[in-house]
Parts: structure tokens; C-alpha cells; sequence
């Protein structure tokens, strides 16, 4: 077992790769056992990642060179900085490898019998695998250059997957602008890893930020990783590709997206917070940050009230929350310097946007879910052709009740938990943020209502007779996160306790990570 | 070599860099607009390639190489591994427009989209 | 389909580029090159291929279910050399000091002995394998779609 | 008004990049070198192989470079996903 | 085990709300109980009534998603005219945004460090 742990981060993310490159093999010979394998493997990947997790928040950080002599040996004998890639897992990245593998299984779940009618399950399933492991890899490494390798991993069979059914013109559009997009920011991202290379001769995150200057270069990097980032995360006014791509895929693939949306604003709080640490010019970063959530936060909501398309006014919402997440974030990073309002606001504000990472991960693919099982029943995302569902659709129904309370944060759902969170300590930092979550809250209520009154509620109509319920894989998959909303619901506190404050002090505490990689420093 | 004055090779990179932007943003073509991502992938790839570089260094393969400095081989590295990731995306571009093509009969940006707001 | 010459040569010169491109494969861990690039040769070859007979021809000898098979073989090989290592850590290169591919040349410049370097050299080739199947499988997908038919599921 | 604007903002992006190329360390004289000296010295011994960027590459760097062969096989696996067939063949299994 | 999650000023406990839910159900319960007797199902008495005119079908009755808010958007005209005007849903504008995000924050951040 102790070597399991020992382990475990490499094979969280080399459990998925191989059986990536299995299931074309496995999938050609029987279905069946592709589903399986897809399941199985995916299953035992939350259990490491459950057990890890465990380690992580008792023993702290946990790092993994790849290919020393020994796991922890993260410098050469004799030698100053490190020179292989490391693994290196703190209470943030577990933190987001729990979410990773909880709705990646729900979304393999959803998928087997969503996409079951499609050409080309093999390669779905193949794709399916291979973001999850480059999703695993861009939260657990401690290397900028592998950083983007994995990052390249993501959005590549993102875009793969978003283009699945070829049949409809819009799904093309959607994935040849996401890879669009995210080639330009890998690249820029490259770019800025070489300006750090040319002037520390480094590419580990630990080893740069115990040398790092922030000298011009280092502030063009900055500027250039944090763009990137954001536009990867899709935060206004760098969203315009969200809806377009979140919206055409297939309805598993996008609850994934969500998530790797999150792993991006992950990144860039690492480059922010780890990466630039005590160095950074904190308060201006935290402001561009937080004005990047406002401007998200209130944008999204308005534009998602306005939108007719399911999946295109559910992505909106996504962009919406996910402003919640870095005015949260932000409002710690702009106090970071100050020990005395850290602990007043700061750590509290953090929790509250992490937090809201865990819930909006739980909800939103939960969402989608419901649209990707509104689409599989009607055939179409158009919110004006629906109408009367409810009749034939109970479990879809209930469920979209609960994802809707705790979305628009309607005690004592879990929404509710981490928007207060948020409110209270952002509040002392500046009133207007407050005051634009509280906005935000009230619309996304009722564009929600709105959508939920044309699409389930009403007489029964004569076009939709014959609609069954969803097939019961389908079901799993949302029961699985609607009772991850029920659990987080019933004790937060338990749940902050153990994930959510480890990963804000993970974020804050850049000596913890960099002594970790470089040992102690004399 | 002699010292070069004002990193002309670095400035290279950045220029290229930079047109490739240029393309990207006023080129209608879609597949212009491919071509200015693969030059910015090249851009890119030189200015990795060019951070390595130790004047007068020699390759850093030990097989029958005269004496003297090596140049560095991390960046060398990087550069082959992020050739083969560009190969890869511009493959997968051009499939999409291809079945963007198929689809709309169209490779402008502006006709041949489907969505907006 | 091109004239008989074209024909004619393309066939006799697939010989020597293969050949190249299994060399610089096979001598990745000696001289400058290694799997992608000597995969990019083979695939090279390839391509001259389908420029001298046409796609459809090619498809007949180059099944796409021989192509992903190959492809998915070369990943697993590559990702299982790494895995060989874990009993220390991932990737750690077990061969050194083994008699396959195990010897250490003496430091400093040499002609080189193709029987060292550890787990690089079956690295080379399983990568090798893998970019031949990838990029042939793309190049004849996409010359397939060129000409109106299309891949297999 | 697109036009301008872009063409501004262009410029400024260009500047930045032009002007941080003109405040690195002068092109064929890296200062700092640690890690690729280290890497120079050592690769031979550590690893057995007289090519100091193939031992980078697939020792050193091993990691990268499967992640690199996976974006390699995820594109091929994604252009034979886009370009199959509509049609669907008759069940096989 | 603790329900109650601290938020620096106040603290958040589900377990209150979850009673208050439940008593103002039971309260619910009893009023509801107290209603009409005599209402049946599936008979006369279930139908709509709409004045003595024709009902309309299903589909026609339904009210769509397009006629929700429509005093909401009428008023926010001028704010949907403008916030709809970047949203082109051309690949080169997305770009466009990128490059001037980066620019302005690398001006910001540049500016910001010459004052320190």
C-alpha cells in the first residue's frame, strides 16, 4: 500500500495513457470489454486519487522524480537544481484531481449510452482517455514545459472531441475554433517559458521561483502565461469561443471541458501564486484578476438570460460562475503581501472561490448532463421547440431542480455554502464585488426558471408522445453528481476542513512548495 | 562566430511571431489563417532553438566531435518535442476544415460561420 | 497514376528511403536523428508513393485496421519501457548496466558502439513504429478523402 | 474601427516582443547554464548514450516525450475520427 | 462532526435551514389540507377554463422561451445592442481580443512596476 502511494501520482496519470493506447486494440475485438476497461480503469483511478489525497492533506506535499534512483530524489547527488521532470502534488493540485476523476467517470458513465447510436466509438472512448490523462497531468506536474505538454494533450482531444458527431455542421465550427484558440495560447504559453528558460537556465516551477527576479521579462512572461490562461479558462472578454465550442459537443464531453476550463484557472493561479509568489506585484495582479471575474460574472449572466440554445445558455452560465472562482482567487492574491489581512479576509475569500471551483464542478456538468439528455430525448438544444418534458422525464426533471437550486446558491444547497463564503470576506476587500455576486445570483435564478419553465414545465405536446426517460447509465451518471451536491450540502464544513482549506494554504504557503523540490534552504 | 549585435536571431523569432499574428488577425482565409499558426509554431520553435545556442559550441553528440564547447541540449529538446506537437495540431486543423468546407461550401471566417452571440 | 517511369523509379526508390529511415531510426541514440525523425522519412517514402500510384491503390496493401494496431502497439511499447522502471521510479532507464544495450562508452568523444544508451534504442523504434502507422494513417486519410471515399469506422 | 484598434493593439504586442528579444542575454552567450552543463557532463555516464539530446530527450525529458507521442497519437486518432465514414457499417460484433 | 462552516464574519449551518424547510412543509401540509374535497380527477373538474372560449391545443398554449422576459430585454435594449456587438463569431475577432488583453495587461503590469 505504501508503495501505491508512493506511486500513485505517476500512475494516476499513466492508468488512463495506457489504456488509451489499449482500447483501440481491446475496442476492435468486443465492445463490451472496451466499456469495461474504460469504466474500470477510470474507477480505480478515484480510488488512487481518493488515497493520495488522504496522504496529501496528513503528510503534505508529495513529489515524484521521474526517473531518479529514487521517488524523492529530486536533485542529482551533488548537484544544486533539479534536472528531471518532477511530480509534485499539494493540497491544490488533489484538490482538483478529486473533481478531475469524479466527473470523468461520470461523464465515461453518461457517455455509454449518449453516444451509443454514433460511428467511431472506439476513437471517442480512445480521446475520452487521453484528456483525462492530460488533464491529470497538467495538475499534478511541477514542470512548466511538461505544463504545456499536457495542456497540448487536453485541448487536442478536446478539440477532437467537440468536432465527434461530424454529421452536423455547427459541431466542425465549435472544435475548429477551440483548437484555434488553444493552439495560440499553447503557443504564447511556449513563448513565455522560453523568455524564464533564457534567464534562470530552468524549467521547474519550485527551482524558478526560489531565483526569480521579475525583471521586464519576467513581466512580459507574466503577462503572456496569465492571457493564456485565461482565455484557455474563458473569461470575459476572451470567452467569445466558450459558447460556441461548449455548446456543439457531445454532452459528456462538455462537462468534461468544464473541468479542464478549472485546470487552466489552476494554472494560472500556480503561475500567479507559486511560480511568481512573494516576487509578484501582487496587488496589481489580483486586480487584473478580479476584473476579469467582474466583468465575467456579469457579462455571462446577462448574455445567458438573452440565449435559446440549451447548451449555449449553460455554457454562458459556466463563464458566469466561473467569475465567482476568480474574484474569490483574486481578492487573495491582491492581499498577498499583507500577512494581517490574509488572515482577516484573504484565506477566507480564497476558500470561497476554491470552494466554488468543487461545487461548480459538481453542478455544472450536472447541467449539462440534463441538456445532453434534453438533446438525446428531442433531438434539438432549441429551448422553443420544448416544452412539457417533465411528463415523460422524472429523473431528468428532479435533477435539474437540484443542479438549478444550488446554481443560483438557493440555501441550503451547496451553491449557497461557498457564495457566502465569498460575499462575507470579499465584502471587507471592496463592497462592489459583493454587490455584483449578489446581481449575478438573482439573474442566473432567473434565467434558469426561465429555462426550466419552456423546457419541462407546461401541457404535454403532440411532438414529444413517444419520448422515453433517459437510458439508466445516463441516470447514474447525473445521480453520481447530484449526490456529490447532497453530500457537500449536508456538511461543508467537513469538506472545507479537509480539501478546501489544505488547497488555499497550498496556494499562499510558496515556501512549503519550493522547499519541497530544492529541500531545505540553508 | 563574433558576438552579433542586437540578437538578430531572437529578433527573427519575435518578427515572425509577430507577422503570424498579423495573419491571424486580418486573413479571411481559413486556411491562411492555419498557415499563420504554423508560422508561429516556426517562430516559436527558432526562438527555442536559439536560446540554446553557445557561440562556437558544437553539436551535443558525443560521436567523433572535435574538441571544444558544446551548445545546450535542453532547448534542442524542447524544440524537437514541440515540432511534433505542432505537426500534430496542424493535422488535426486541417481535418476540421476540411469538414468545415464540406459543410458550408466555405473557407471565410465570416461566411462560413454558424454561430454568433 | 503517373507515367510508367515515375512508377517505375518510385518503386525501386522506396527501397533506399526505407532503408534510411529505419538507419536513422536504428541510430538515434549515436548520430542526430532518432524515431520521429526517421519515422518522417519512412513516411516521406510513403507519400511519394501515393504522389506516384494513386491512393486507392495504396489502400489495397495498407489496411487501416493494420495501421491503428501498429499505432496503439508502438505507444503501449513506449509507454511499458517506462513503466519497466517503477520498481525504482517511472522511467528510471533499467537497461544500463544490463547486457542488452547495456554498455557505457567511455566519456568524452568517440566513434560510438551501437549496444549502449539502456532503453533509448527499443524506445527509438517503438516510437518509430508508432510515427510510421500515425503518419501514414493521416496522409492516406486525408489523400482517401481528396479523391471521395472515405475511412473505415 | 476593428481595423484600428487591431492594428494598435498589434503593435503593442509586436513592441513587447521585439523589446523583450532586445533584453535577453546576447544570442550564442548564455549566462546562466547549470543544468545543461550538468546534463553535458553527466548524460554519458548516467545514461550510455553518446547523443546528449537523445538521452534529454528520452531519459531526462522521458516524461515530455510521452506526452509527445500521445499528442501524436491523439491527432491521428482525431483526424481518422473526423474524416470517417457517415454511414454506419452493420453491427459486428 | 461539526454542520457548521465559519465564514470569517458568520457561519452557515444546513441543518437549521433543512428544519425550517421541513416545519414550513408541515405547515404547508396543513393548510393544504384544510382546501376542497370534492376535486376529482380525470372527470369535468380537472379541465381548463378559459371564459367559455375554445382552449387552445398543447403546443399553442405553451408559453415559449422566446416570450419569457419580454419587458426584461425591452428595457435593457440598448445594453443587449452593445454587449451583442463583439460577440461576431469570427475566429479572427477571438484572436483579436487576445492580443489586446495581452497587450494592456503587459502595459498595466509594466507601468505598475516602473512606480514601485
Amino acid at each position: 500500500m505504501a508503495t501505491l502511494i508512493t506511486h500513485s501520482p505517476i500512475l494516476i496519470i499513466a492508468i488512463p495513457l495506457v489504456t488509451a493506447f489499449l482500447t483501440p486494440l481491446i475496442g476492435m475485438a468486443n465492445r463490451k470489454v472496451r466499456d469495461a476497461l474504460v469504466i474500470v480503469s477510470l474507477a480505480f483511478v478515484v480510488v488512487l486519487v481518493f488515497a493520495l489525497a488522504r496522504d496529501v492533506v496528513i503528510n503534505g506535499i508529495r513529489v515524484y522524480t521521474l526517473g531518479a534512483t529514487s521517488p524523492d530524489l529530486t536533485i542529482p547527488t551533488g548537484f544544486m537544481v533539479p534536472v528531471r521532470i518532477i511530480l509534485e502534488v499539494d493540497g491544490m493540485s488533489i484538490f482538483m484531481g478529486i473533481i478531475w476523476s469524479i466527473v470523468s467517470l461520470a461523464a465515461a458513465i453518461f457517455s455509454l449510452s449518449h453516444i451509443a447510436s454514433e460511428t467511431g466509438q472506439n476513437r471517442f472512448y480512445t480521446l475520452l482517455l487521453l484528456m483525462v490523462a492530460g488533464g491529470f497531468g497538467m495538475m499534478f506536474t511541477g514542470d512548466l514545459f511538461n505544463l504545456f505538454v499536457f495542456l497540448e494533450i487536453a485541448s487536442i482531444s478536446g478539440a477532437a472531441l467537440i468536432a465527434f458527431r461530424i454529421k452536423f455542421a455547427d459541431t466542425q465550427e465549435g472544435g475548429f475554433k477551440y483548437i484555434v484558440i488553444s493552439a495560440i495560447a499553447s503557443l504564447m504559453v511556449l513563448f513565455a517559458i522560453g523568455l524564464l528558460y533564457a534567464q534562470y537556465n530552468l524549467l521547474n516551477i519550485g527551482a524558478i521561483a526560489q531565483v526569480i527576479q521579475y525583471t521586464t521579462l519576467d513581466k512580459i512572461a507574466l503577462a503572456l502565461l496569465l492571457i493564456a490562461f485565461t482565455m484557455k479558462a474563458g473569461m470575459v472578454p476572451l470567452h467569445l469561443w466558450f459558447p460556441d465550442a461548449y455548446s456543439v459537443a457531445p454532452a459528456s464531453i462538455t462537462g468534461m471541458l468544464v473541468i479542464t476550463s478549472h485546470a487552466c484557472m489552476y494554472a494560472a493561479f500556480r503561475v500567479c501564486f507559486t511560480l511568481y509568489g512573494s516576487m509578484l506585484d501582487a496587488p496589481v495582479a489580483g486586480w487584473i484578476l478580479i476584473v476579469f471575474g467582474l466583468l465575467s460574472m456579469f457579462i455571462g449572466v446577462t448574455m445567458a438570460v438573452f440565449q435559446k440554445d440549451v447548451m449555449r445558455f449553460m455554457s454562458y452560465h459556466a463563464i458566469s460562475q466561473l467569475g465567482y472562482m476568480w474574484v474569490g482567487v483574486g481578492v487573495g492574491l491582491a492581499v498577498l503581501g499583507n500577512a494581517e489581512f490574509i488572515a482577516a479576509y484573504g484565506r477566507d475569500a480564497m476558500s470561497g472561490g476554491i470552494f466554488h471551483i468543487l461545487n461548480h464542478a459538481m453542478y455544472k456538468p450536472l447541467l449539462f448532463f440534463t441538456g445532453g439528455a434534453l438533446f438525446h430525448c428531442t433531438g434539438t438544444r432549441d429551448l422553443t421547440k420544448m416544452g412539457g418534458l417533465a411528463h415523460k422525464m422524472k429523473w431528468t426533471t428532479i435533477l435539474y431542480i437540484i443542479g438549478t437550486l444550488s446554481i443560483s446558491g438557493i440555501p441550503p444547497l451547496n451553491g449557497f455554502s461557498s457564495k457566502i463564503l465569498i460575499y462575507e470576506s470579499v465584502y471587507q476587500f471592496h463592497p462592489i464585488l459583493t454587490i455584483t455576486g449578489i446581481i449575478t445570483s438573482i439573474l442566473t435564478l432567473a434565467s434558469f426558471t426561465k429555462a426550466f419553465h419552456s423546457a419541462f414545465m407546461g401541457a404535454e405536446l403532440p411532438e414529444y408522445k413517444e419520448v422515453k426517460e433517459v437510458p439508466r447509465s445516463m441516470v447514474i451518471a447525473m445521480v453520481i453528481l447530484a449526490a456529490g451536491i447532497v453530500f457537500i450540502t449536508l456538511f461543508p464544513s467537513l469538506v472545507v476542513d479537509w480539501t478546501i482549506h489544505p488547497a488555499a494554504d497550498a496556494l499562499i504557503d510558496q515556501e512549503a512548495y519550493i522547499t519541497a523540490v530544492m529541500g531545505a534552504i540553508p | 562566430m563574433e558576438y552579433i549585435p542586437l540578437n538578430f536571431p531572437f529578433l527573427a523569432a519575435a518578427l515572425l511571431a509577430g507577422i503570424s499574428f498579423y495573419i491571424i488577425i486580418f486573413r479571411k482565409n481559413l486556411i491562411k489563417l492555419i498557415m499563420g499558426v504554423g508560422m508561429m509554431s516556426s517562430g516559436v520553435n527558432l526562438f527555442l532553438v536559439a536560446l540554446g545556442y553557445r557561440a562556437g559550441g558544437n553539436v551535443p553528440i558525443y560521436t567523433d566531435v572535435p574538441e571544444g564547447p558544446m551548445v545546450l541540449s535542453v532547448p534542442q529538446a524542447l524544440t524537437l518535442t514541440s515540432i511534433v506537437i505542432n505537426v500534430a495540431v496542424l493535422a488535426l486543423m486541417l481535418s476540421m476544415v476540411i469538414n468545415v468546407y464540406r459543410h458550408t461550401g466555405s473557407l471565410d471566417s465570416e461566411k462560413s460561420r454558424k454561430m454568433k452571440g | 497514376m503517373l507515367s510508367k517511369i515515375v512508377r517505375t523509379v518510385a518503386n525501386q526508390l522506396i527501397l533506399f528511403i526505407l532503408t534510411f529511415g529505419l538507419y536513422i531510426i536504428a541510430h538515434g541514440h549515436l548520430t542526430p536523428g532518432g524515431g520521429f525523425q526517421g519515422g518522417a522519412v519512412v513516411v516521406s517514402g510513403v507519400v511519394m508513393l501515393l504522389v506516384a500510384f494513386n491512393s486507392q491503390e495504396l489502400k489495397k496493401s495498407l489496411r487501416e485496421r493494420l495501421l491503428t494496431i501498429m499505432e496503439s502497439t508502438g505507444a503501449l511499447i513506449f509507454a511499458i519501457l517506462g513503466f519497466v522502471g517503477i520498481g525504482t521510479t517511472f522511467f528510471y532507464n533499467i537497461l544500463v548496466g544490463s547486457p542488452v544495450f547495456g554498455r557505457i562508452p567511455p566519456s568524452g568523444a568517440g566513434p560510438g558502439d551501437f549496444w549502449t544508451a539502456g532503453y533509448i534504442p527499443p524506445m527509438n523504434f517503438a516510437v518509430g513504429l508508432k510515427v510510421i502507422a500515425g503518419l501514414t494513417a493521416v496522409v492516406l486519410a486525408l489523400a482517401l478523402f481528396a479523391s471521395g471515399e472515405e475511412v473505415e469506422e | 474601427m476593428r481595423k484600428i484598434a487591431g492594428l494598435i493593439s498589434w503593435l503593442v504586442l509586436v513592441a513587447f516582443l521585439v523589446s523583450g528579444m532586445l533584453l535577453l542575454h546576447p544570442f550564442g552567450y548564455p549566462t546562466p547554464s547549470d543544468m545543461d552543463d550538468y546534463i553535458i557532463e553527466n548524460a554519458q555516464e548516467e545514461t550510455g548514450s553518446n547523443s546528449v539530446v537523445a538521452s534529454v530527450v528520452f531519459d531526462y525529458r522521458g516524461f515530455d516525450t510521452l506526452g509527445e507521442a500521445t499528442i501524436l497519437f491523439t491527432a491521428v486518432t482525431g483526424v481518422l475520427l473526423l474524416l470517417r465514414t457517415r454511414k454506419r457499417k452493420e453491427e459486428s460484433s | 462532526m461539526t454542520f457548521i462552516l465559519e465564514s470569517g464574519y458568520a457561519f452557515w449551518n444546513p441543518l437549521i435551514w433543512i428544519i425550517v424547510f421541513l416545519v414550513v412543509m408541515i405547515v404547508v401540509y396543513f393548510f393544504r389540507r384544510r382546501g376542497q374535497k370534492k376535486y376529482k380527477k380525470d372527470t369535468d373538474q380537472a379541465q381548463i377554463f378559459l371564459c367559455g372560449e375554445e382552449v387552445p391545443e398543447a403546443g399553442e398554449r405553451h408559453i415559449r422561451v422566446g416570450n419569457i422576459y419580454w419587458g426584461f430585454f425591452e428595457t435593457l435594449k440598448e445594453y443587449y445592442n452593445q454587449i451583442l456587438r463583439p460577440h461576431t463569431g469570427i475566429v479572427n475577432d477571438y484572436v483579436l481580443w487576445f492580443v489586446a488583453a495581452t497587450a494592456v495587461s503587459a502595459i498595466i503590469l509594466l507601468i505598475a512596476g516602473l512606480a514601485k
